[in-house]
């Protein structure tokens, strides 16, 4: 059947090179598949995501795929007011019929990395940088160190938050900073995950020669010999799925959780990256990918009682 | 720009040519809808002090900053030396040798002197280079002239004297041949004063031409060569000093031949009902402006304070009025004490304030007018409720003072600033009289008001006083003063020098007022 | 981590965080001394900032976007100027209304001509000031002391942080010391004055203003293409109106204004340092604190508890001589 | 001849000036637009259609323009006593957290109408409080309001997201705000006011805290016309030395002016926080109070301008919404370039056209 898909970003935009952009690469990948062309929006603050919700939703477009935790209650409201709708939520659950909300189980990804940079650190520290202070983001630095301690037992882990509010996560220059200062404590190896802000994390990584880890798409091109790799969290997928599903008629609501397993998450090894994973480290991140998936190795998520045993 | 100093001959009273230092023709400036100047011609000869004398208003200091290029005239031409000069900024004028100094002064007050003197002929892009020769240029303008200030002293720390000697010496450090001066004597004690005369002659006597304005008389009579009158924005006649008297001086600038009688009887003085004892008050720079001074004004009858501008009067006034805090001493209103209290507190007591300026406190001009016939007086249970005010009362009552004062247009919902000077004066005025106050103060009632309203207001001045009231009158028109009063007080220098009789002629109140006798 | 290498580390992030504030606070120095008050700085460097992004990426060149910066920001004065000198307009509205046209029109044609939500693309090589490490880094590593502070605070900084604390005297010997800096302090206190002197006071302020302009370049370039390798939306972020505090806090001088500058740089790096970190005895410190103390001190300051600050007496006042 | 002091009548003043600023800043966005390489024409329909279109439309255009009646009172009693407060917007964020406040403690228990006066106390206690330090500091210590304004926004944002980041969050939720109200912490939409002109408003979160501030501004317009503070503060503001001569106490005025303009900036807070999204969020002003500063420029300072202001800058904010959705190439944020050219146009430059409307209106009058 002909859809009309739709697609909302989070607050840091469309093309933050990471969380969002990866939203957009699925339903480009739709639609270049299909040639069903979709309508995006970027909303820019709180009260515009929940009108362009129901923009869409109002103009007949279906379904309708809102990317970032920060439309939970407006997704909430605007799935009840169109029951005939189908909505999906990314990062955060909403316990409607016509939802399906998408979750992704960061920390196996992040453990993932984590392993590979304890193994990169020369220094015995490596760093997280974190974009807005919420559970959310400490699962990923959880997650992170975990790996990292299960790599080098003695590693010591620099961890920073960006902020508390949204405008944490599109600021590079603050998230410049806080990795200067994780440099200059010593780490070597830096994971951002904080939308735009990582972009900064990046960028002052490379300029000072150290390595870094990127976040949700695959950011090893932008700072190629510098970024040791990205937690890719395939948003594009739960975008793509989505669209794929309602074409079929097989959409359904209720919660997705992605993991290694279903390869929701995953570490990126690619050309520009190939060079910074050694063979011993390919192996152990890879044995502990399948660890994870046959359940030998239960990395512990953050959220389920907010507190880390790290 | 010309170079910073250059140094003229000494021409002792020759003619170096024939054309007057400045002649002006058919100059013609208004403000919106004020006409400052109205087709003024002038010619001032070179090597001469010329004077300029008018009541305040009729336009002198507008005419003067034209010819500084401070102003633009909407018409008319300059002419220095002869040939005509478009003078479209100050630096016009400057380069054509013409000085100014300003009514109000020109200075940087947290500069020291010497960047004073060097700011707009510094001598170069970097300062350092005119320094040095500022100060030996200084030095010798000190030498020539006694103009003697510290070089390195801030303004702010000078006093008004040598602050005008300051203005002086920058007019000249650019070598000036023409120098004007507004008023320049109205912030002088006499000592101070005879000294810019000498100055004054020993610049004429190098060949300079010096422009003088001023209010007074006697300056005119003792030093210019020449004089010219302005009324009302108009050049009504130029006199060779020499030629004319104070009597017909004073007839063509107030354009009658004496002043107006007020008729009224004698006073018949009550009980003491305002009282100052030992009162000092200070300026915002801690300077003492009224020092130690005492009276008490009697019900029925008026006291004026004479004196020039600038000798506490102000202050004094101020003071009574709650307006300014005094340093120290007591001001009693039928015996109880009102020095610390506030104006709105001082008319709920009965005293009433006309104060010195309209524009600046009496009024507020973008009121309409019936809004202005209550200030002050607007928390007054008869013009609202509570929190409310009354408009209708308030109206109703405006148009009765309209009425009995006749103040023009008769329209209390006009835009206050659309009044006239003189019907302005007239709505402060029916304010604070009608009021029924138990005393009332009075600062220039009728400054720039036209005869036939300074004759009204003069007349209830006197009703009040007949009235039983007490009444305290500040003019610098000592004319007003004589004719209003039943006792008066000179004050100089803070201090009251001494009282006198309205019969006490106007020389001997004008050597009071000097301070050289009492 | 040794207390002294944290003290290095901090105190290289001040240096970096105070820059765009010194170049903007300087900016308001030259307005605001010459009587015209700039509350528009914060859009001045937000526009600069955009334009050089813009520049830089286009022609690959870091110093063209600096020209870039400069020339939208002398624009903008030149607005400024033209609403509060030409026309007399209130200078606080003209400031204000400008702060919100930058804050639209930088996202309005970043989005219309990259498409990227208001940022400009990443740049990067030589497009961007990069840090430039100074000779003898290498022999200085292991002197004692010194050493480290050479290696991570004085060295290994862009070009613009050099120039930013070159033009802290320059501002002093210009204002202090030049036929320019006279007349415009002059004009500040008493337009009547250099107006009766024969200078113009109208371009007098408007060659004030212009130079705000320029330093305003400096500080928008120094933010997207040397601190940072975009534009990114706001991302002047409050930053001028803290120099404003600065200034304020410096009382309108030079040297104090560098001092001032630091000063917030340094509550803005500790907070940094701090986040995450417990206070023996006291706990965590909230980073809102850190974030709000050059505000809370700048009112501290204004209310004369710590000295009095006067402002230029003619500032914000429209020069008129016809009533 | 100077045109300064030449008065020109009331119609020209504030009918036609304000008019003829307002089209020079729209002219000058639709250059923008059209630099951009969008049709203006097609751009001032979508965004008209999108404000008033439909019955949602004009319901969420009336959302918007209620935060700016707020807003813009609060810059304009403020501006009659002579005093330019920058700070409506930290004040009306603190606002946010006394209605919160009230709402929170009293939603269980009560239904909305007991809670509303209540909550319409807390936001202007709360507005009033943050004005009253720049308020205390400008009337005794001569601090510039506007420079202590502005810092006391960043303050009021710095301990807002505290308050909100550490102690009001619900436990575990992501976003730092407060738990959702119940219906008695909630104000009721106005469906039935819109359904008097036959509209629907659908979801639009148009409220009844519009009434309440129809109701200051009334209130405002017999406060500076009509009582007796509102004279004291006009004197004030247009000559301080007739204030003093008139015994009008400069602190005690000031101070009150400031409170009433905290408070009204407080009461903005109303509208979003139980109104719209019925919860106290991060940064829910947006702005507001600075658009505030716009709308009273343009309806020069006056609560029936201001009204009309306001509902200029809800259709600028709604249509732009809805423009920026249809045309994505034109983002959001041209509503704030079209904001800031107002405040420069209606504002610093309002007096650009003045002299040429001098001169033509004297030849008209001459003719
Ligand atoms: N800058 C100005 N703008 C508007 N009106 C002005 C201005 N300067 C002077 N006027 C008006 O022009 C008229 C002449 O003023 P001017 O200062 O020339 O008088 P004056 O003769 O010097 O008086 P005084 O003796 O009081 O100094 C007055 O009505 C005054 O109000
Ligand atoms: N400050 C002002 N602002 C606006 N208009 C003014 C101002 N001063 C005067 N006017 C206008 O100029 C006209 C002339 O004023 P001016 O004070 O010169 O009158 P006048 O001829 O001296 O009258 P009077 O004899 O009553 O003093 C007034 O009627 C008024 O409309
Ligand atoms: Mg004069
Ligand atoms: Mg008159």
């Amino acid at each position: 059947a002909d859809i009309k898909p739709a697609l909302v970003y989070g607050t840091g935009g469309k093309f933050d090179k990471s969380f969002n952009e990866a939203a957009f690469q699925g339903a480009e990948k739709y639609k270049k598949e299909t040639g069903t062309d979709f309508r995006d929006f970027e909303p820019t603050s709180d009260t515009q995501g929940e009108q362009a919700i129901r923009n869409f939703a109002s103009r007949g477009y279906n379904p309708i795929v809102a990317v970032s935790f920060a439309w939970t209650s407006a997704m909430e409201k605007v799935a009840a007011e169109f029951p005939d709708t189908k909505f999906v939520i990314v990062d955060s659950v909403v316990k409607l019929p016509n939802v399906r909300s998408v979750v992704f189980k960061e920390e196996e990804g992040s453990y993932l990395v984590g392993i590979l940079a304890g193994m990169a650190s020369k220094s015995g520290k490596v760093g997280f940088i974190g974009g807005m202070d919420i559970p959310l983001i400490r699962k990923f630095a959880c997650g992170y160190a975990q790996g990292a301690k299960a790599a080098n037992a003695k590693i010591e882990v620099l961890q920073n938050m960006t902020g508390t509010t949204g405008a944490a996560w599109n600021d590079p220059v603050r998230g410049g900073e806080l990795t200067k200062n994780q440099i200059d404590q010593g780490a070597d190896v830096i994971y951002a995950a904080a939308g735009a802000t990582g972009l900064g994390v990046l960028q002052t990584a490379a300029d000072n020669k150290k390595l870094s880890i990127g976040v949700d798409s695959n950011q090893n091109h932008l700072h190629p010999g510098s970024v040791l790799t990205s937690m890719v969290k395939r948003v594009d997928l739960a975008v793509y799925n989505a669209y794929k599903d309602a074409a079929a008629g097989k959409f359904t609501g209720g919660i997705q959780t992605n993991g290694v397993k279903e390869d929701g998450v995953a570490y990126a090894l690619d050309d520009n990256n190939a060079k910074l994973i050694t063979p011993e480290m390919k192996t152990a991140v890879e044995k502990a990918k399948a660890d994870i998936i046959s359940g030998s190795v239960k990395v512990h998520d953050y959220m389920s009682d907010n507190s880390c045993p790290m | 720009m010309r170079p910073y100093h250059v140094r003229l001959p000494e021409r002792k009273g020759q003619r170096v040519s024939q054309h007057p230092a400045i002649e002006l023709v058919g100059i013609d400036k208004s403000f919106g809808a004020v006409h400052a100047n109205k087709n003024i011609n002038l010619k001032v000869e070179k090597g001469t002090i010329h004077g300029i004398i008018g009541e305040n208003g009729a336009g002198k200091s507008t005419l003067m900053s034209i010819i500084y290029g401070f102003y633009q005239a909407d018409r008319g031409e300059i002419r220095i030396d002869g040939k005509p000069l478009d003078i479209r900024d100050s630096q016009t004028a400057i380069a054509a040798g013409i000085g100014m100094v300003h009514q109000h002064f020109m200075l940087v007050e947290n500069f020291t002197v010497l960047e004073n003197v060097m700011l707009g002929a510094e001598g170069g892009q970097l300062l350092a280079k005119g320094v040095s020769g500022a100060r030996k240029e200084l030095k010798r303008l000190e030498t020539d002239y006694g103009l003697d200030v510290d070089p390195d002293a801030l303004i702010e720390d000078l006093p008004v004297g040598k602050q005008q000697r300051v203005e002086i010496l920058k007019a000249l450090y650019r070598s000036a041949d023409i120098l004007i001066l507004d008023e320049p004597t109205g912030v002088l004690t006499p000592a101070e004063a005879d000294h810019l005369f000498k100055v004054l002659k020993v610049l004429r006597d190098q060949g300079k031409t010096v422009i003088l304005i001023t209010h007074k008389l006697r300056e005119i009579m003792a030093i210019t060569d020449e004089v010219s009158v302005m009324r009302r924005g108009e050049m009504v006649a130029t006199r060779k000093t020499a030629e004319t008297t104070v009597e017909e001086l004073a007839e063509l600038m107030v354009g009658r031949r004496v002043l107006l009688r007020v008729e009224k009887g004698a006073a018949k003085p009550g009980k003491v009902l305002l009282s100052v004892k030992n009162l000092t008050v200070k300026d915002a720079r801690g300077v003492t402006m009224v020092d130690n001074v005492s009276f008490d004004v009697r019900e029925g009858e008026i006291v004026g304070i004479a004196g020039v501008a600038g000798n506490g009067q102000s202050e004094l006034l101020e003071a009574i009025a709650g307006i300014r805090k005094p340093a120290s001493g007591e001001i009693l209103l039928d015996g109880q004490p009102i020095a610390n209290a506030d104006p709105a507190r001082l008319r709920a007591l009965g005293l009433a304030h006309i104060p010195e300026d309209r524009h600046h406190m009496g009024l507020v001009l973008k009121f309409e007018e019936y809004e202005n016939s209550v200030l002050g007086y607007h928390r007054d249970p008869r013009y609202g409720r509570g929190a409310l005010l009354d408009l209708k009362a308030i109206q109703a009552d405006a148009v009765e003072k309209i009425e009995k004062y006749d103040i023009r247009p008769p329209n209390p919902r006009l835009k206050t600033a659309n009044f006239s000077g003189g019907n302005q004066q007239k709505i402060v005025v029916a304010r604070e009289i009608e009021r029924d106050p138990k005393a009332l103060i009075i600062g220039q009632p009728t400054r720039g008001v036209d005869i036939g309203a300074i004759e009204f207001i003069h007349r209830r001045i006197v009703e009040m006083r007949d009235a039983g009231k007490a009444l305290l009158l500040v003019s610098v028109e000592l004319d007003e003063i004589r004719s209003l009063s039943d006792r008066i007080l000179v004050m100089f220098a803070g201090k009251v020098v001494g009282e006198k009789t309205p019969d006490a002629g106007e020389q001997t109140l004008g050597l009071m007022m000097a301070g050289i006798a009492a | 981590m040794e207390f002294y290498d944290i003290v290095v580390s901090i105190l290289g992030s001040t240096i970096r965080l105070s820059i765009p504030l010194l170049f903007t606070a300087l900016a308001g120095l030259f307005t605001e001394r010459a009587g015209v008050f700039d509350i528009g700085l914060e859009g001045k460097m937000l526009a600069a900032a955009f334009a050089s992004a813009c520049v830089a990426y286009v022609t690959g060149n870091a110093w063209l976007g600096l020209l870039g910066g400069i020339g939208v920001s002398i624009l903008f004065s030149l607005i400024h100027g033209f609403a509060s000198i030409t026309n007399r307009g209130n200078q606080i509205v003209s400031g204000v209304a400008l702060n919100f046209v930058a804050a639209g029109l930088t996202v309005v044609l970043g989005q219309a001509w990259f498409g990227q939500g208001g940022r400009t693309p990443q740049i990067s090589g030589e497009a961007r000031f990069s840090p430039i490490t100074l000779p003898f880094v290498d022999a200085m590593r292991d002197v004692p002391f010194i050493g480290p502070l050479y290696v991570h605070v004085i060295s290994g900084n862009n070009i613009l942080t050099y120039l930013a604390f070159l033009a802290v005297p320059i501002t002093w010997w210009v204002l202090f010391r030049t036929r320019f800096g006279l007349r415009l302090r002059a004009v500040g206190e008493n337009p009547g004055a250099v107006d009766t002197a024969g200078i113009s006071v109208t371009w007098l302020r408007y060659r004030a203003v212009i130079v705000a302009g320029f330093l305003c370049g400096f500080s928008g370039a120094y933010l997207s293409i040397a601190q940072s390798a975009a534009f990114i939306k706001d991302m002047s972020a409050g930053k001028g109106y803290i120099a404003l505090a600065a200034l304020i806090f410096a009382k309108w001088k030079p040297v104090p204004v560098m001092f001032a500058c630091l000063l917030f740089g340094f509550l803005d790096a500790f907070a940094n340092f701090m986040q995450g970190k417990a206070v023996p005895g006291i706990g965590e410190v909230p980073v809102q604190i850190f974030q709000a103390l050059p505000y809370i001190l700048t009112c501290i300051l204004l209310a004369g508890f710590i000295g009095v600050a006067h402002p230029p007496k003619a500032g914000g006042v429209p020069y008129t001589k016809e009533r | 001849m100077s045109t300064a002091s030449v008065p020109l009548p009331n119609w020209i003043t504030y009918g036609l000036m304000p008019l003829l600023n307002l089209l020079v800043a729209f002219f000058i966005s639709g250059l923008v637009v059209w630099w951009i390489g969008e049709d203006p024409l097609a751009a001032l329909k979508l965004l008209i259609e999108g404000s008033l279109g439909r019955g949602d439309a004009i319901g969420f255009t009336l959302f918007y323009a209620t935060s700016f009646i707020f807003t813009g009172l609060s810059v304009a009693v403020a501006f009659h006593a002579g005093l330019f407060n920058i700070g409506s917007e930290g004040q009306a964020y603190l606002g946010g957290l006394g209605a919160a406040l009230v709402a929170l403690a009293l939603d269980r228990y009560v239904p909305w109408y007991v809670t509303m006066p209540f909550a319409v106390i807390g936001a202007a206690l709360f507005g009033a409080a943050w004005a009253f330090i720049p308020a205390w500091l400008q009337a005794k210590r001569g601090s510039h309001v506007v420079i202590t304004t502005i810092m006391f926004n960043f303050i009021g944002a710095a301990l807002m997201v505290y308050l909100l980041v550490n102690v009001l969050i619900v436990p575990g939720k992501m976003a730092p705000e407060t738990r959702t109200f119940l219906p008695g912490g909630q104000l009721p939409k106005l469906d039935w006011l819109m359904a008097w002109f036959g509209l629907k408003l659908g979801p639009a979160p148009f409220n009844v805290s519009f009434l309440i501030a129809l109701v200051m501004a009334f209130l405002v317009w017999v406060l500076i016309w009509r009582t007796k503070l509102g004279y004291e503060m006009r004197t004030l503001g247009i000559s301080p030395s007739a204030a003093i001569y008139a015994g009008i106490p400069y602190g005690r005025t000031v101070i009150i002016a400031m409170l009433i303009s905290g408070g009204l900036a407080g009461m903005m807070a109303l509208n979003p926080v139980m109104g719209a999204s019925a919860r106290l969020q991060v940064e829910f002003v947006g702005g507001a109070g600075f658009v505030g500063i716009a709308v009273s420029l343009m309806g020069r300072s006056h609560p029936l301008g201001i009204v009309l202001a306001a509902l200029l800058f809800g259709i600028l904010y709604q249509g732009g919404a809805d423009l920026s959705f249809e045309m994505p190439n034109i983002t959001r944020e041209m509503i704030v370039v079209i904001q800031g050219l107002v405040i420069l146009f209606a504002g610093a430059l309002e007096y650009m056209f003045r002299p040429a409307m001098v001169h033509l209106y004297q030849r008209l009058k001459r003719a």
